[in-house]
């Protein structure tokens, strides 16, 4: 409750910073789209999932005002992030999952 | 006794007006103290139900062949028994319960922050619990897969799964809802001077558990959401037949299962943390240590899920991985137990009922999780998994663990919620039937799984039959305690004596309020000087505020 | 003394405006996580079947998906816009941004209506039997992913214009403000007075409060100006904001990994 | 205890009783101290507590101590599960198919340089000498699972995993469970391991049955028909199967119920796809589908010939 009185006020965004922004996220999409046709082989997909992210990192600064937020946010945030990066990592431990679908592979362990 | 001032002119909550009158007063408050007695209601009774089922399970159990129920109805029992108490019960539990009454109250606020997003949990929990049962009574067969749901059994058997799955999800989203609301009450209603190391360890636990809320029941959302698509419209992804692969879904169901063991177990942890100091009447020995405790099992219990499935084909790196993580949540989980014990030392213990519960809680849960290491170690789980040994490892965890803890802290803030106090006498004799049929009803089953009883099995060999009979035995003995304590209880809300505002002399913020307390809680704001658990920064703090009072006469 | 705060306390509760936020926040992150599940069973099959997936893809309109995603951008902008002109108390202006976004939302179905439906007459859809005679199971599965995660941001859509259309009339009907008390069994209150002063302190209208008093109810009409504007007016409208942008976020990551996988 | 009957058991063993008795060391050690405090400071007898709010040795100690002793678990587990999941080279391969709800076992071997196949309903193998499995499932999960070998490996349709044994104890007789929940009859899919000299092993693989009993032994140990199909006239899990041979009956196909007989064509069907037609009272319980690598055509005909016998 020590909180609620002294919440601050962020600093009014201009309406140029939105649009700059959002013209900024449509040629990072047309990026996207133009690199899909370049054959970059294992590349593209990184590039993409590159460029997704800082697409993101621009809605989240920008439209949803992080920029502006208290630490808290950040942290928060920070740790749903490396939930999500951890759970991926150990499932990929399993490597199984991708050999074994399509071909038969042998289960012993080699050393 | 004389009353105070303050006792003649205030109001307890549950004799507060509002727009609403009778039952409707209750089931559509926001008050986080109507709130938690509605779980109470709604949990025991889900618990009494799946204790029935598990009554059910044992005595078909105590011979080999037909016994009372027949195979289909049995494994229906058992999923059920599984699902309410997992579900409906044991997440639930502590935190929706206790969390939801006493939380607010020991952090110094009038209320969690999204007071109409608790009674929507509450709502969500009912139409959970409804959907379950009208999944019992639809559809051609009862669902049987366990309470694992694993597929493709589950996306392919004619049992009524879907709508138990969708009923589990609902469940999902109102514990999501709870967490949701605790962190952030947690976060931004903290009273003046309450600073994260002077909360109680009970809201510490509440907190990493809301996290795990938060953050894994989505997982299994979207997992158990893409069983009924399955089902429906045959998506394939966990469905060999079309192509997808079954381990994974293990891998999804496991990733949310296994952080939610600990939202099963850190709000009981915490609830010891709190019931220690109160009659040792000493400060917890090592405060930090717990509470960081508390937040390394809920990070490492993230990256464990993996022991669930040594045998169903999973990599050998992914095996060596996970066992070893396995082990080290036992590291942190180890550091509690010894600082509990730490806090016996020197203290001036008084053995009433909430504290035989929390000793029993020691007692039974280091069983559960030493026994958890025979799980997590790669060779003896290739043996045991899926065997009774497992049935003994989760409910000694599980039941001798958290539903010990839930059953100390009915105790232990029953005078808080009630205003009245319960028979001791009664209360012990309980006590000691629940702890003793306990042990002789699942003990058993360490030896069963040992020499390789698998579970869900609705017949058996008859060289297994001497501790089936044992088991079943101690079932009776413990439903016995149950049922003696619960009446102990209700017995004790109609004619109770009138408690104390502080009953055991503790020294958290909730007893600083009126038994039971008043609507929005304190009557006066509170300010908090010192720590949870500073008995002599405590008693200074009367002596000084009967001075004053003096003082003024 | 002691009462009087009992009473006013509920209120001031509600104007926790970071709580609210932080509520929001995780909520969107139990949403990135249910989405999490899908993009992680998407990462395992396009690991094991990277030809099938990128062969099955090509059956995807890249044009519309761009478009689509184009849409989902200028609906993100003009709703931050929406926030921005009611920071600034142009409530005409907002609800103009905000009817736009529930526009592109729209625009947005439609476009994914026409995907759907042009894939679905030609039996690509799970479990059809065209899709099992002809497809490899990579192929399946990825036509069962593309179906689910797309079906479930549809879904979020649809949801989320529901929330703007909600928030619109909310806005809508502001300036007038509805602030009620119960004041029932408050005995503390009983003998205090409601009044109504003007500038000067004069009591132009005033009443006692008696046991006869269930309710005090007050509904007040003001225009808002950058003063008068309150967090609470716009703290729902920043949190719906918040659930759009991620609904926004998410197609962000799932538009290449369906469309553009070469 | 219990026996132990294969190479790496001895090493599962080893590595439970070392957790076991770690652990009831440190449990006594607990709930004597327990015990000690609960008597020595009772309020009467230390009415005054004293406040002591931590000690950085004593937590230092009870964070590295278990951690010493947990690696140690660790390391135990590991040793008896890698030879477990190291797969002798020169070991002898059995196929090893769960179904809803039986286990059946094929053997390759060559008979004068034709190669054979022999399939049984029991799990026959030669002492000292070590066996792979190759485990598949022809619907859903089961776990194969040997207790007196220490052995369990999940059966996943769609994916073979391979587990592999050495048996030390000649002419024995083991249990074989199912582990992973898989239906109705989960507690009833059993089956044994007999265990029995070399000798007596090449003789066992190269006895074929009479062709005449071979329609028999697939109904009911092979194709394990019998679990859910009696010959008695009693209902099972699926329609009893006696006097079945150009029955008329009636069949549910997608909703609609229609008249068949049961003829030739009618009974493959029912075994390669049996989720097309179901029997009338029966819809909706799913039969397991036999695709020709599990049962030739030529093993559907030797049933149906033994079905013509059941009247
Ligand atoms: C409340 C719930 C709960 C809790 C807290 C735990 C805690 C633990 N569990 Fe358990 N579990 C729980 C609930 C379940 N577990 C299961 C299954 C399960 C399995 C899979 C078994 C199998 O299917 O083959 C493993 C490997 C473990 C391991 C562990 C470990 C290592 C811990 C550790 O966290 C325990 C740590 C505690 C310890 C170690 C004791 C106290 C410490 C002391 C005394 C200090 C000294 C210790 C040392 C020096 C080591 N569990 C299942 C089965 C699900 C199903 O299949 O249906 C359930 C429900
Ligand atoms: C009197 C009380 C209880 C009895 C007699 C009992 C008995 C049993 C038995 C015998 C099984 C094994 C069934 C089988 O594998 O065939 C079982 C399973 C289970 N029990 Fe209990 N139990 C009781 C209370 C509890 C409680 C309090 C919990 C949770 C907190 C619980 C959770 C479970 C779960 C999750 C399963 C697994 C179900 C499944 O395999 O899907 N039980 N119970
Ligand atoms: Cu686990």
């Amino acid at each position: 409750m020590d909180h609620a009185e002294h919440h601050e006020e962020h600093p009014m965004i201009g309406y140029g910073t939105y649009i700059s922004v959002w013209l900024a996220l449509l040629i990072l999409t047309s990026l996207t789209v133009a690199i899909a046709g370049f054959d970059l082989g294992q590349y593209t997909t990184a590039v993409a999932m590159l460029v997704a992210v800082v697409k993101t990192t621009l809605v989240g600064l920008y439209f949803m005002h992080l920029r502006y937020e208290p630490k808290v946010f950040h942290y928060m945030i920070l740790v749903t992030f490396l939930i999500m990066v951890v759970i991926v990592i150990f499932t990929f431990i399993d490597d199984y999952r991708f050999s074994y679908l399509n071909h038969e592979v042998q289960a012993e362990v080699h050393h | 006794m004389a009353q105070t001032a303050a006792e003649l002119s205030y109001t307890p909550y549950h004799r507060e007006t509002s727009a609403f009158s009778g039952i409707f007063s209750w089931i559509f408050s926001t008050d986080h103290k109507r709130i938690g007695i509605l779980y109470m209601i709604s949990v025991l009774t889900m618990f009494i139900g799946g204790l029935c089922l598990g009554l059910l399970i044992r005595l078909e159990l105590i011979a080999p062949g037909a016994t009372v129920i027949d195979a289909p109805t049995y494994n229906a029992v058992f999923t059920l028994h599984g699902v309410i108490m997992i579900f409906l019960f044991i997440i639930p539990g502590i935190p929706a319960i206790f969390g939801n009454f006493i939380m607010p109250l020991q952090i110094g606020a009038e209320d969690v922050a999204f007071p109409r997003l608790n009674l929507l949990s509450w709502w969500l929990y009912i139409s959970g619990a409804a959907l379950l049962i009208i999944a019992l009574f639809t559809g051609d067969k009862l669902p049987d897969t366990g309470w694992t749901f694993y597929a493709p059994y589950s996306t392919a058997t004619e049992g009524n799964i879907s709508l138990a799955v969708f009923a589990a999800f609902v469940l999902g989203f109102s514990s999501i809802l709870t967490g949701l609301n605790f962190i952030t009450t947690i976060h931004r209603l903290r009273a003046p001077g309450m600073t994260w190391f002077r909360m109680p360890l009970f809201c510490w636990g509440l907190y990493a558990t809301a996290w795990i809320q938060v953050l894994a029941t989505p997982v299994v959302g979207i997992t158990l959401l893409l069983v009924i698509l399955e089902r429906g419209f045959g998506v394939g992804v966990f469905d060999p037949a079309i192509g997808g692969d079954p381990v994974l879904y293990q891998h999804l169901f496991w990733i949310y299962s296994h952080p939610a063991v600990y939202i099963m177990i850190l709000p009981g942890m915490g609830v010891i943390s709190d019931l220690l100091p109160a009659f040792t009447k000493r400060t917890i020995f090592g405060y930090k240590a717990i509470a960081f405790s508390t937040v390394s099992i809920a990070v490492v219990g993230y990256m464990v899920w993996g022991h669930h499935m040594f045998t169903s084909g999973m990599s050998g790196t992914a095996q060596i991985v996970f066992s070893f993580l396995t082990f080290l949540v036992a590291i942190p989980t180890g550091i509690k137990i010894f600082n509990w014990i730490a806090s016996l030392y020197k203290g001036s213990i008084e053995l009433r009922a909430p504290m035989l519960y929390t000793l029993s809680f020691i007692f039974l849960f280091s069983i559960g999780g030493l026994t958890g290491l025979v799980l997590g170690a790669l060779a003896t789980d290739m043996h045991v998994h899926d065997t009774y040994f497992v049935v003994g490892h989760f409910h000694y965890v599980m039941f001798g663990g958290l539903g010990i803890a839930l059953f100390g802290a009915m105790h232990y803030w029953f005078p808080k919620m009630f205003g009245k106090m319960y028979n001791e006498a009664v209360a012990v004799v309980a006590w000691a039937l629940i702890f003793v049929g306990f042990n002789v009803l699942y003990f058993p089953m360490f030896i069963l799984g040992w020499n390789g009883m698998p579970r869900r099995y609705y017949d058996y060999l008859p060289e297994f039959q001497y501790w089936h009979v044992v088991s079943t035995i101690g079932s009776w003995i413990l439903a016995l305690g149950i049922f003696m304590m619960l009446f102990n209880l209700i017995r004790g809300i109609t004619s109770g004596e009138k408690a104390e505002d502080n009953p055991w002399g503790a020294s958290t913020l909730e007893w600083t309020v009126p038994s039971p307390p008043p609507l929005l809680n304190f009557l006066e704001p509170p300010h908090v000087t010192h720590g949870a658990y500073d008995f002599e920064a405590m008693n200074k703090g009367k002596k000084d505020s009967k001075k004053k009072k003096k003082g003024k006469k | 003394m002691s009462h009087t705060a009992n009473v006013a306390a509920p209120a001031h509760i509600h104007k926790d405006y970071n709580g609210a936020k932080i509520g929001m926040w995780l909520f969107l992150f139990t949403e990135v996580l249910l989405f999490g599940g899908l993009f992680l069973i998407y990462a395992v099959y396009r690991t094991a079947h990277s030809h099938d997936f990128a062969e099955a893809a090509k059956e995807l309109n890249v044009v519309l998906g761009a478009l689509n995603t184009a849409v989902l951008l200028t609906s993100s902008l003009t709703m931050a816009l929406a926030i921005a002109c009611i920071h600034r108390a142009k409530k005409t202006l907002a609800l103009t941004y905000l009817g736009i976004t529930i526009l592109c939302a729209l625009v947005f179905m439609v476009i994914k209506y026409i995907e759907w439906s042009g894939k679905i007459s030609h039996g690509l859809y799970p479990g059809s039997e065209f899709i099992m005679a002809n497809y490899s199971k990579g192929q399946r599965i990825y036509f069962g992913l593309y179906y689910s995660m797309t079906g479930l941001h549809a879904l979020h859509v649809i949801i989320g214009a529901t929330i703007l259309t909600v928030m619109f009339y909310v806005i809508y009907q502001r300036p007038n403000e509805t602030h009620r008390w119960d004041v029932f069994g408050k005995d503390a209150l009983n003998g205090c007075r409601v009044a109504i002063l003007d500038k000067d302190g004069n009591e132009k209208w005033g009443s006692e409060i008696d046991e006869s008093v269930k309710q005090v109810h007050l509904k007040m009409r003001y225009y808002s100006t950058p003063k008068r504007i309150k967090h609470e007016d716009y703290v729902s409208l920043e949190n719906s904001g918040l659930y759009w942008h991620i609904v926004d976020v998410i197609w962000i990551f799932l538009f290449p990994l369906m469309y553009l996988i070469g | 205890m219990f026996l132990a009957a294969s190479s790496y058991a001895s090493k599962v063993d080893f590595a439970f009783y070392f957790i076991i008795y770690t652990s009831v060391i440190l449990l006594g050690l607990i709930v004597g101290f327990m015990l000690f405090c609960v008597i020595k400071y009772s309020k009467k007898n230390n009415p005054v507590p004293t406040q002591i709010e931590g000690h950085v040795g004593l937590e230092t100690a009870w964070t590295i101590g278990p951690t010493i002793i947990v690696m140690m678990m660790f390391y135990y587990g590991y040793q008896g599960w890698i030879d477990m999941k190291t797969i002798p080279d020169d070991a002898m391969e059995v196929k090893v198919i769960g179904k809803k709800w039986s286990w059946s076992y094929e053997y390759k071997f060559t008979d004068n340089g034709v190669e054979k196949v022999k399939r049984s309903g029991t799990l026959v193998v030669p002492v000292d000498r070590n066996v792979k499995l190759r485990i598949e499932s022809l619907d859903v999960l089961h776990s194969f699972y040997i207790p007196a070998f220490r052995m369990k490996q999940d059966a996943v349709p769609g994916t073979p995993y391979y587990m592999w044994f050495r048996a030390t104890e000649v002419d024995q007789k083991y249990d074989v469970f199912c582990a992973e929940y898989c239906g109705d009859s989960h507690a009833y899919m059993r089956s044994y391991v007999e265990v029995v000299s070399a000798d007596a092993f090449e003789e066992w693989v190269r006895k074929e049955p009479p062709p005449e009993e071979m329609g028999e032994k697939l109904f009911h140990e092979i194709a394990a028909c019998s679990t859910c199909h009696s010959i008695d006239g009693s209902k099972l899990i699926g329609p009893s199967l006696k006097g079945i041979w150009e029955r008329r009956g009636k069949v549910v196909t997608d909703g609609k119920e229609r008249s068949i007989v049961a003829d030739e064509e009618y009974i493959i069907n029912s075994i390669r796809y049996p989720q097309k037609d179901y029997a009338k009272g029966y819809e909706g319980v799913i039969m397991t589908a036999f695709d020709e690598t599990v049962l030739s055509d030529e093993d559907i005909a030797k049933i149906i010939e033994y079905l013509k016998t059941l009247k």
